[in-house]
């Protein structure tokens, strides 16, 4: 009985766990509940996963009320895989969290901190389980809200400014998102974005379903920072609390562009999307500019996090790549990087979290020697490196390996060149860290091993550990991509 | 014919435009988020205005009426206004904290005073 | 303004009908406009208007952090916690038909329920929100 | 008709109140203008029918928002400084904005149309059925917290995270002073 409520409980257990949280008194208290709620939300993402796998998608009707006229969940193995992707990060992250937040959180905080952790849980597992057009407008705001309110609870004073510029893009994203919407529902009378599906067909012609087709794509790319949307990310993701970044690098990018190909594919069909519109053409060029000049960025970054965070919007390039080709093998690589870059940044985030909590600073000068200092900690910033690189035996090769075999297939040789040069220069920005960590002389000693505490790496190599993992066998990642792509597409059986 | 019916939609449209551009246009934090909530206002009004049915009434059901306007974008709206000031109030909490650390709300003064670190 | 007698009685008459107005928006929304989301605001506005013409310092004394730490968790957790109860009771989260013995009546109940959680929580975070807002002007 | 021209007056009051918040440098002025504009988006929510949708943005936009506001500008001073010259991106940005817009008018239902599709699909049977599968008069209510419930949790939750929000950052005690300067991550 209860398996058929867990579509449900999915979203609202975190949900009720938060104004739970709020009641706590201690900022540990907050901690393991949230921790608690959060390994909840896993399980029943796998379990729901399970059933995906097993009956194809599954339903549910709120309050009883059958859809359109109702809200309605509705599950397949796109979305399934998300949820499993932001509710695992999440714990990891989580497990992480108790003594970088008691570290770098001030202690009065720290029970809000915890509260609007378990709300953007909320509303990023909302987004991505709702079949409601209106319904993930909702969601999209109780997600962002909480994210700028964890964002601006990092140290430095930036961390404000940083919040702040968010909140404006993030709310003007929202706006177009809502304008896109209304016009929908003006044309076709519903919300149900299974219902639209079926009634947008017959209006490919209508001028206020393009429209809406534009403000969709520029308000979920503003929310995805799709380049050239990308300015608030880098800022947000360097001076937000290190186990935020961690958290959201993983989880709040990959539901945009779980939005954007539910759009795209489910919502539109890809016969408009990609035949009627120019999209194929915009967003090739899109994810290639991306690639390239955030990659080259990244290279001229002397704060690790922002570093990384201009590395995360490349990534992004690459998904979008896989998804401009419009065909089963693309598809499957979007989804697969999708879940592997989770993988990867989460995993190096995290041993920036480490690096943070033990020096007080992640700039690329102080990193001198630490490769001697923190060695457990440098081996998974490295092997977490050489899968976002794309080495071989890593997460990272598999995802970039099926890219270039789907661009191969319908013969776009500049895609390919352009995953190549990518990957060389993120050799070249983590190179940089490889050898200030571990070939620059600090002109003393050799100074003593100060690890980070166990309850801080374990989570990172548990990451890190993941993307070799996931590099070797590949049957339940590449399957579960497959098998989204075919329900993208629409030939899934 | 063909304007007249449209006409209504196009004043909107300048409205949203108005709040749009007072959102990227000003340097003041403030200002800004005055922008954003007329932008949102005037998404209202485009979305109220479809639900328009000419000769239709509020829609509570009572005896004698029966021509209603359409009550579901009234609903979505309540929810839109109150995610908005939730927005709003988030945003200007945001710009105080600025205001304090910084001793300015004006966007280029920030900047400055970040790159001269 | 907190030494103008006045102000202070006209305030003190006021109050009541103000919070009996929101008392009447919260249960009237069902034949005319009006709900917890409307009502809550106005709850809030009647604490506010005791805070600009008594002190911030009052109103703080009167409504204790905790107290709307309580609020603001309770309302949102009664909301949920209705539809917890409907899926206790076999139905859908939040099908309020399982509520009471008859669909009709069960949806009334859950409807009230759910309202007055909005207008609880709603009102609490309109107060904390004034407060927090009034405790950063310089003393 | 007269409806119609109530609204295209009603609008164009509005149109000139947002040109004239676009124009003023002070911001006690701006916020004002914004709690005059939500005043008359009020009253045009009452001519389109809309009753609660104006109670609420009577509310929130002349009260709560226009309140915020003007704390704010108190605790943040009421000044704009007048831009060095004048910004032409972001008036590119919105022209093509709005040329879109307009674009996507062309093939839309005409106002007021009872045979638009917002009104064939899924509202009739609110309209038709929720007196007897629910039984509150106030149709808006019905769909608010029953039919579409889920998204007023939702929009609750909005506002809870709000609040949660604002604490975290403000605080509900007096202010304590800032640490001065640019404090990079704590020892």
């Amino acid at each position: 009985m209860i398996a058929a409520q867990l579509p449900a409980l999915q979203v609202v257990v975190p949900l009720l766990g938060a104004p739970l949280c709020l009641l706590a008194r201690k900022g540990n208290t907050a901690w393991a509940l949230t921790l608690a709620i959060s390994a909840v939300a896993l399980l029943i993402a796998t379990l729901l996963l399970g059933q995906v796998l097993e009956q194809g998608s599954v339903a549910y009707a709120f309050g009883g009320w059958a859809a359109p006229w109702g809200i309605e969940y509705r599950l397949d193995a796109v979305n399934a895989i998300v949820l499993l992707i932001v509710t695992g990060i999440s714990t990891v992250v989580l497990l992480f969290a108790k003594t970088s937040v008691a570290h770098e959180i001030r202690p009065e905080q720290q029970v809000l901190f915890y509260t609007s952790w378990l709300l953007c849980l909320t509303g990023l597992l909302g987004i991505t389980i709702t079949g409601d057009a209106f319904n993930l407008f909702v969601f999209l705001e109780i997600s962002s809200l909480s994210s700028y309110v964890l964002i601006s609870l990092g140290s430095d004073r930036r961390a404000l400014t940083a919040a702040y510029q968010y909140l404006i893009m993030g709310t003007i994203g929202a706006t177009f998102i809502l304008i896109g919407i209304g016009l929908l529902y003006m044309v076709t009378g519903t919300l149900n974005m299974a219902d639209l599906a079926g009634r947008l067909p017959e209006l490919t012609a209508s001028r206020t379903v393009r429209t809406a087709f534009a403000f969709l794509t520029v308000g979920i790319g503003l929310k995805l920072a799709l380049f050239p949307l990308h300015l608030w990310l880098p800022n947000a993701y360097a001076y937000a609390p290190s186990v935020v970044t961690a958290f959201l690098a993983a989880t709040a990018t990959k539901v945009a562009i779980y939005m954007l190909l539910r759009f795209m594919f489910s919502v539109f069909g890809a016969g408009f999307s990609f035949g009627a519109m120019p999209l194929p053409t915009l967003l090739v060029l899109l994810g290639a500019a991306a690639v390239l000049s955030a990659s080259t960025v990244a290279i001229f970054q002397h704060n690790i996090k922002r570093m990384l965070a201009y590395s995360s919007v490349a990534q992004i390039g690459y998904m979008v790549l896989g998804m401009s080709l419009a065909s089963s093998a693309g598809l499957t690589a979007a989804v697969l990087h999708l879940f592997n870059h989770a993988l990867m940044k989460g995993g190096l985030f995290l041993a920036l979290g480490c690096i943070a909590w033990r020096l007080g600073s992640v700039r690329l000068g102080d990193l001198a020697g630490l490769g001697y200092r923190m060695p457990w900690t440098m081996a998974a910033f490295v092997a977490g490196g050489l899968s976002l690189i794309g080495l071989p035996l890593t997460a990272g090769f598999i995802s970039k390996w099926y890219l270039v075999l789907a661009a191969l297939e319908q013969g776009w040789w500049p895609v390919v060149i352009v995953v190549v040069a990518g990957s060389l220069l993120a050799v070249v920005y983590i190179w940089r860290v490889i050898e200030t960590a571990y070939f620059r002389d600090r002109g003393e000693p050799a100074p003593p091993v100060q690890e980070a505490p166990l309850s801080m790496l374990l989570p990172t190599w548990l990451l890190v550990g993941a993307n070799v993992y996931f590099g070797i066998y590949t049957d339940l990642s590449v399957g579960v991509a497959g098998q989204a792509a075919r329900v993208l597409l629409g030939t899934a059986p | 014919m063909s304007a007249a019916g449209l006409y209504n939609y196009w004043i909107v449209i300048l409205l949203m435009m108005a709040g749009f551009y007072v959102v990227i246009s000003s340097g003041n934090l403030v200002k800004k988020i005055v922008g954003l909530n007329l932008f949102q206002a005037s998404v209202f009004i485009l979305y109220i205005s479809m639900g328009k049915v000419a000769g239709g009434s509020a829609p509570i059901l009572r005896e004698g009426v029966t021509q209603f306007s359409n009550p579901l974008p009234h609903v979505l709206i309540l929810t839109a206004i109150v995610v908005g000031v939730a927005t709003t109030a988030l945003g200007l909490a945001l710009v105080v904290r600025i205001r304090e650390a910084y001793g300015t709300a004006e966007e280029d003064e920030i900047h400055q005073q970040d790159e001269s670190l | 303004m907190r030494d103008n007698p006045v102000l202070r009685v006209v305030t003190k008459i006021t109050l009541p009908l103000i919070f009996l107005f929101a008392l009447y928006v919260q249960f009237h929304g069902d034949f005319g406009p009006g709900g917890g989301f409307q009502a809550g605001v106005i709850f809030a506005a009647g604490f506010i208007l005791y805070g600009l013409v008594f002190g911030t310092e009052a109103l703080r004394a009167a409504v204790p952090a905790a107290v709307l730490r309580l609020g603001i968790a309770l309302g949102l957790m009664l909301y949920a916690g209705v539809g917890v109860v409907t899926l206790g009771l076999g139905g859908e989260y939040l099908a309020y038909g399982t509520l009471a013995h008859t669909a009709a009546h069960g949806q009334h109940l859950g409807i009230f329920l759910v309202e007055l959680g909005v207008g609880v929580t709603v009102a609490a975070v309109m107060v904390a929100v004034f407060l927090a807002f009034a405790g950063r002007a310089d003393p | 008709m007269l409806i119609e021209a109530i609204n295209i007056v009603l609008l164009g009051m509005l149109a000139v109140t947002a040109l004239a918040a676009i124009r003023l440098h002070d911001l006690f002025a701006v916020v004002m203008l914004f709690g005059i504009y939500s005043l008359l988006a009020a009253v045009v929510f009452v001519v389109l029918d809309a009753v609660d949708v104006a109670f609420t943005e009577a509310a929130v936009g002349v009260g709560i928002s226009t309140v915020l506001m003007l704390a704010t500008i108190g605790l943040a001073g009421r000044h704009e400084k007048r831009p060095a010259h004048r910004p032409l991106l972001p008036l590119l940005v919105v022209v093509v904005t709005g040329a879109a817009l307009v674009y996507g008018t062309l093939d839309m239902p005409h106002f007021g149309d009872p045979n638009a599709p917002v009104h064939q699909h899924v509202v009739p049977r609110y309209l038709q059925r929720s007196a007897d599968e629910i039984g509150i008069p106030n149709v808006v209510t019905n769909i608010l917290a029953s039919y579409r419930g889920y998204d007023t949790l939702g929009e609750l939750t909005v506002i809870f995270t709000a609040g949660v929000g604002v604490l975290a950052l403000l605080g509900l005690r007096r202010r304590r002073r800032e640490r001065p300067g640019p404090g990079q991550s704590p020892p």
